[in-house]
């Protein structure tokens, strides 16, 4: 147990800082308000190219992919994420962080080189076109569909909670290419461009009253038989690769931790009756409650890291992240809105609305974040069988494969 | 010992139900919602043709002269249908504190005019209610001045009740008022800030010494938590409705344990309420001495309920529970408004321990 | 809605009054440290004999049998049992709330009068051998069997949650007669002595450090094969309508009422640093959240009587109680004990004790009702099934009838 | 960053846990349960050979000198299987208040004694930790007066640490006192009261002034708090063990949604408090200023979480795990005594807040 970095890391955090310190200013953020939105896209491709230069964004892409060709290092992109975070600047991405890996280690080398390198760079973007409306946990489920006529697969069907397809450039999505094979060996893993012909978004309103998702529908969209990752038919195990990848993140304790401290500052600030919320007992007590599990998740972060650093899969520890940390940023949500009474229930635009309505926003779409990427039902069915070895429902007489 | 609705109780409910299943259908809520809420003159008609304003005003004064359990069960209804009307403040405190404190004259005045939904009163008693208002008022040679938070169905009311001072009910008339309206999650009752400044006002002379408002913020309590209480059943039924039909891995969600046992838990924390309820609405002519207990009880017990259904409700419909789609976040977020207004569950409950001297 | 009792119930309830200030010495636990056994149990049975003639105990069972033979009026019931409670004089019986109806129901002429005037009376005893220990929430898979041997069934195997089986004289009991059957149609309802050769009863020591269950083994333990209520094969259809009775009871608000006022009691007296436990408002507010959720139970209640009384059967109402009512006494035996602090864990003889121990006496003992008599797992199936409409698990291909 | 448990803090733990798995069986647990509580003095000195009563103690004075994490990770294995055996006073707390706050006569006088198990500390700090004691002391002319209640690790002690005032730690010997055992629902622990009537004592110098005693409860707390992670751990595996075997409807019950999920639900409840334990009882010596806050956070979590494991682990074992056939109400019940012992939970959790100054 040692809870210092040793030199190398402490020279890889100064580095950064300096780094930082002088670069920072360049962070398209800074530009929000004065620049045009051109601009604004050229600042955020400079700053991408900037970050990968120096090995803070794409750090363990190859570099003849467009990326810094580093040795993966969990304790060396912790840092990287941490310092980011603290001095609140914009970080660098590593493209997607679904698909890349996918294509690197599935793809074809054509397929490599034509799609990592402006992927890295912030010119080409993705959206994940897996769930439909009538397959959400049984996502192997799905029914939208290509048939092959002449060179190109022709799709119809519909996909639903599509986050970003209103501006993505491309999509890589999953459809039922082999009808008669058993249900997760008929799927393919296609990607093509969102100006496709055949097409269509509808933004998807959800309770915040925002559009985080979008519908997709397709009607006889046609996309190149060339544009599949791995063969016809196995694009249900293709995509559990991108499945890996996509729930990383998902109740990160340093978030919630972040959200402890906002909602103590919020109860050290709001009065009731003259007298400070956080010294009013009940609510004191529920707060503390709370920090003793964002302690517990913040350190389990902590040995989740490590393992990862040795090369070791984390197991347990890591399963629970998702459920837990969700969970979590809900009740700091909860307590919030508590702790306000009456101003608590006041949202966007409203007079008297305190710390921008962010509490209640939050507090929805935390349960949308329980419910999404795999329900709180499912990941309790996922720990339960997967780390703690517990069997899985035995099929059922009527169950087709 | 009859613990259960009369037959004119049940049609009375029924037919609230069946009125507002007719004309308050989720698109006409969303339609509503979108513009600044206003009561829906259409459906405020309709409840009017029903005897609804006046249910609890004496029939001498051209009221129903019914009693504040039946005025719950409309508030369920209400609730179920997340009607975009006011009710709770017009129709039920209103008469409830005019006939407890009002002056002959006053009731004489406006009871009639409640009664045929010429008057809509708006009720300011959150400073008594909720210590979370920063809204003060004085008074002085029948003038108001000051400003209070959260007044409930206020957009269209023509008058307005209101708390100063410890126990003292005031009536003033709404265009004498600044009205800021306050936007809540909840898109379907209306919540206002007023700010009076020399505004004529007129004491309902009894709450001066009688706990008239004590007692009226115990009924209006009573009707939250009503409204909550059917709110929160729609929602139950809407989940098992949909566990029935939604089909995952070959079969409909319903038969997995896990969907299951979130119904049967919704169901098995909600029925109880539904007494409660009645118990606590009876009280308020039947057991007077019980109602401010009850009433603590009730609001807080269906706060906590209530927000357990919404977000399990909203769990048992997954991806859709959090759209716009079905809608199912209205009747969520009336649960989530419900639940601070007239006083957050922790307060309510600490008034609760002390109304009984623990 | 009328919470007050007609003049019939009135009436009826004092005369119930008088009765009792007349006769209430005469209840046998008045001679609880004075007499032996044998006086007390005679007095048992005189009171037993008193309270029939009067009408309140086994008030519907038919004059033939040793009853009353009153219709069945279930708030003549409710009031007996409240003003006994109330006059904390020990209530009569109506034999065993299990057996009797089933007999009724289902028994021979010739069975009715062997069995039912000495039950009645308090002369004949039962315990139940229902569960085993392999057949806990799966009853019907059940595997102590019977042969037939002459006139005789020969028993073995064992039974196990048996209470009062080292007191009773009786037992009904779930025996496999027809080993080729399917699962619910091989089983038969017996009854026999306690004293037949062959049975052992062990006491079954809980985690209260008591023993209200027992294990009892059969070793060829013969029955004269008269001695079944129903057919042979039938005995799990004949169960059900015992099973029926059984439940009702756990869960009773009534005494979850009094609980609560047990509870602010202690709260009222404890101290702190000098203050009341009751004026802390931590414990303050999880005390008025109990009293809520009981409030709530005990209008249930009067609601799921009022039903009975009307002859309507309550549904869902009635189905919440066994499941809500051990769990809030659970919860308030626990709101006890931390109220106590370091006070709260001792135990049975200890000096400092409070309350003779009984915070957590009843804190393990409503656990184990909650898992008794329908775990809460199975509670909540029933929940879902019979009154939501939920549909049950199907069926698995692996699974037997 | 190494957040992880040392190659040698493995093997220590394994090798705690191996001896205890052949010697501290439930039977030899059931056997010590039914007298009074007493050190198995077979089990104690197979640890002396292990080495444990002098873990923390400096190796000048004979002892391993090894952290408190080494600690922690013996008290959890203790917790895991129930140990009828004292370690939190005699062996943790106690050398912690004489390396902190002895005299360095005092610290060479006990802390060799420590370590070859011929001094045996009970821990009176009960009235410091926790309000609900009614025990008072006072001290003059070196003779301490009045009582202790829930005295830890109370019945084979030669010594006691005690609590005096605000923040004075004394040293008395145990055959001046008067020493009444208390029975608790637990019965692996021995917990006493003892009255002090003229009783020569001794001060630990340094406790007047520099905070010893607060962090000596801390100390304290989070050894508590392992225990119960071990304990909680035991009942979840047994749990998942059971849920694997035990059939009903012909499935083994752990293929049912619900009981897969209270696993699953213990499980995740559980695994982040190992990390919490380990940072807090790491903190003692690498990051003293976090460790006041970081224990009272590890002792009221814990209290929490393992009485959640405690309970559902008892549902999944269904009636057996009522019985004492299984025994599993042992672990149910170290947890329900740790979880009061040196503060219960809200009373710990408001220490958290104002040593945080919120």
């Amino acid at each position: 147990m040692d809870l210092a970095y040793s030199a190398e890391y402490e020279q890889f955090r100064n580095e950064l800082r300096r780094f930082l310190k002088e670069n920072k200013h360049r962070s398209p953020d800074m530009f929000a308000t004065s620049f045009t939105g051109e601009e604004r896209a050229k600042a955020a491709r400079d700053w991408q190219r900037l970050l990968i230069e120096h090995g803070y964004a794409a750090r363990t892409i190859p570099r003849e992919y467009g990326g810094y060709g580093a040795e993966p290092d969990p304790l060396k992109s912790h840092i990287i994420a941490e310092e980011f975070a603290r001095h609140r600047v914009r970080p660098g991405h590593s493209g997607d962080n679904r698909l890349v890996p996918t294509v690197l280690e599935l793809g074809t080398e054509e397929q490599k080189q034509w799609l990592i390198p402006p992927t890295v760079r912030g010119e080409m973007t993705w959206c994940q076109g897996y769930s439909e409306p009538e397959s959400g946990s049984d996502l192997a489920s799905l029914t939208t569909h290509a048939h092959v006529d002449g060179d190109d697969f022709v799709i119809n069907g519909q996909k639903i909670w599509t986050s970003g397809a209103n501006r993505a450039d491309m999509m890589f999505c999953l459809v039922r290419t082999e009808p008669d094979a058993p249900k997760h060996e008929g799927i393919s893993y296609l990607i093509f461009s969102m100006d496709t012909p055949g097409i269509e978004v509808r933004p998807l309103i959800t309770m915040t009253g925002e559009a985080f998702f979008n519908e997709v529908f397709f009607t006889d969209a046609r996309v190149p038989t060339t544009q599949i990752i791995g063969k016809r038919g196995e694009g249900w195990f293709v995509a559990n690769n991108t499945l890996k990848y996509e729930r990383e993140g998902l109740g990160d304790p340093n978030q919630t931790e972040s959200r402890l401290l906002e909602l103590v500052t919020l109860m050290q600030r709001e009065t009731i009756g003259g007298e400070r919320v956080i010294d009013i007992p009940v609510y004191r007590d529920r707060l503390q409650k709370l920090q003793g599990r964002v302690l517990a998740m913040k350190y389990n972060s902590m040995r989740v890291l490590t393992s990862r650093s040795k090369g070791e899969e984390p197991g347990l520890p890591r399963w629970i992240v998702k459920l837990q940390g969700c969970e979590l940023n809900h009740q700091i949500a909860n307590l919030a809105i508590d702790a306000l009474g009456e101003l608590g229930t006041l949202y966007y635009g409203s007079p008297l609305l305190r710390d921008g309505g962010r509490w209640q926003q939050r507090y929805m779409m935390d349960l949308g974040l329980i419910i999404g990427g795999g329900t709180a039902q499912i990941q309790k069915n996922i720990i339960g069988e997967r780390a703690l070895g517990l069997p899985k429902e035995p099929k059922y007489a009527s169950e087709s494969s | 010992m009859d613990f259960a609705l009369s037959e004119e109780q049940t049609i009375l409910q029924d037919t609230v139900r069946e009125y507002l299943r007719q004309h308050c259908t989720l698109e006409s809520v969303r339609l509503n919602v979108q513009d600044s809420i206003t009561l829906d003159a259409d459906i405020a008609r309709g409840l009017l043709d029903l005897g609804l304003p006046g249910i609890v005003v004496p029939e001498e004064f051209g009221g129903a002269g019914l009693g504040y359990l039946d005025a719950a069960l409309v508030a369920e209804a209400l609730g179920e249908a997340i009607a975009p009307i006011p009710f709770l403040g017009p129709n039920v405190v209103a008469p409830y504190a005019l006939q407890s404190a009002g002056s002959d004259q006053q009731q004489a005045d406006w009871l009639p005019k409640i009664a045929s939904g010429n008057a809509v009163f708006g009720i300011a008693f959150s400073a008594s209610s909720s210590s979370r208002s920063d809204g003060s008022t004085s008074v002085d040679s029948g003038q108001i001045n000051g400003e209070h938070t959260f007044v409930i169905d206020a957009n269209d009311a023509t008058q307005f009740l209101m708390a100063s001072g410890d126990s003292e009910i005031y009536l003033v008339d709404a265009n004498d008022v600044e009205l800021t309206l306050l936007r809540t999650i909840d898109r379907t009752r209306s919540v206002a800030q007023i700010t009076m400044n020399g505004t004529p006002c007129e004491l309902l002379p009894g709450s001066s010494s009688n706990g008239a408002l004590r007692r009226s913020i115990a009924v209006g309590r009573i009707m939250l938590a009503a409204d909550s209480l059917g709110a929160a059943q729609s929602m139950l039924d809407k989940s098992v409705a949909y566990a029935k039909e939604r089909k995952q891995f070959n079969r409909v969600i319903g038969s997995f344990q896990a969907v299951k046992h979130m119904c049967a838990e919704m169901a098995a924390e909600l029925e109880p309420c539904k007494s409660l309820i009645w118990y606590a609405a009876h009280s308020v002519l039947a057991i007077p001495e019980e109602t401010v207990v009850v009433a603590c009880h009730a609001k807080a017990h269906l706060s906590e309920v209530a927000q357990f259904v919404a977000r399990k409700s909203t769990e048992v419909h997954g991806g859709m529970g959090f759209t716009d789609l079905l809608g199912l976040h209205y009747w969520f977020k009336r649960i989530g408004l419900n639940r601070q207004l007239l006083g957050s569950p922790d307060e309510v409950r600490e008034e609760a321990a002390q109304a009984q001297d623990w």
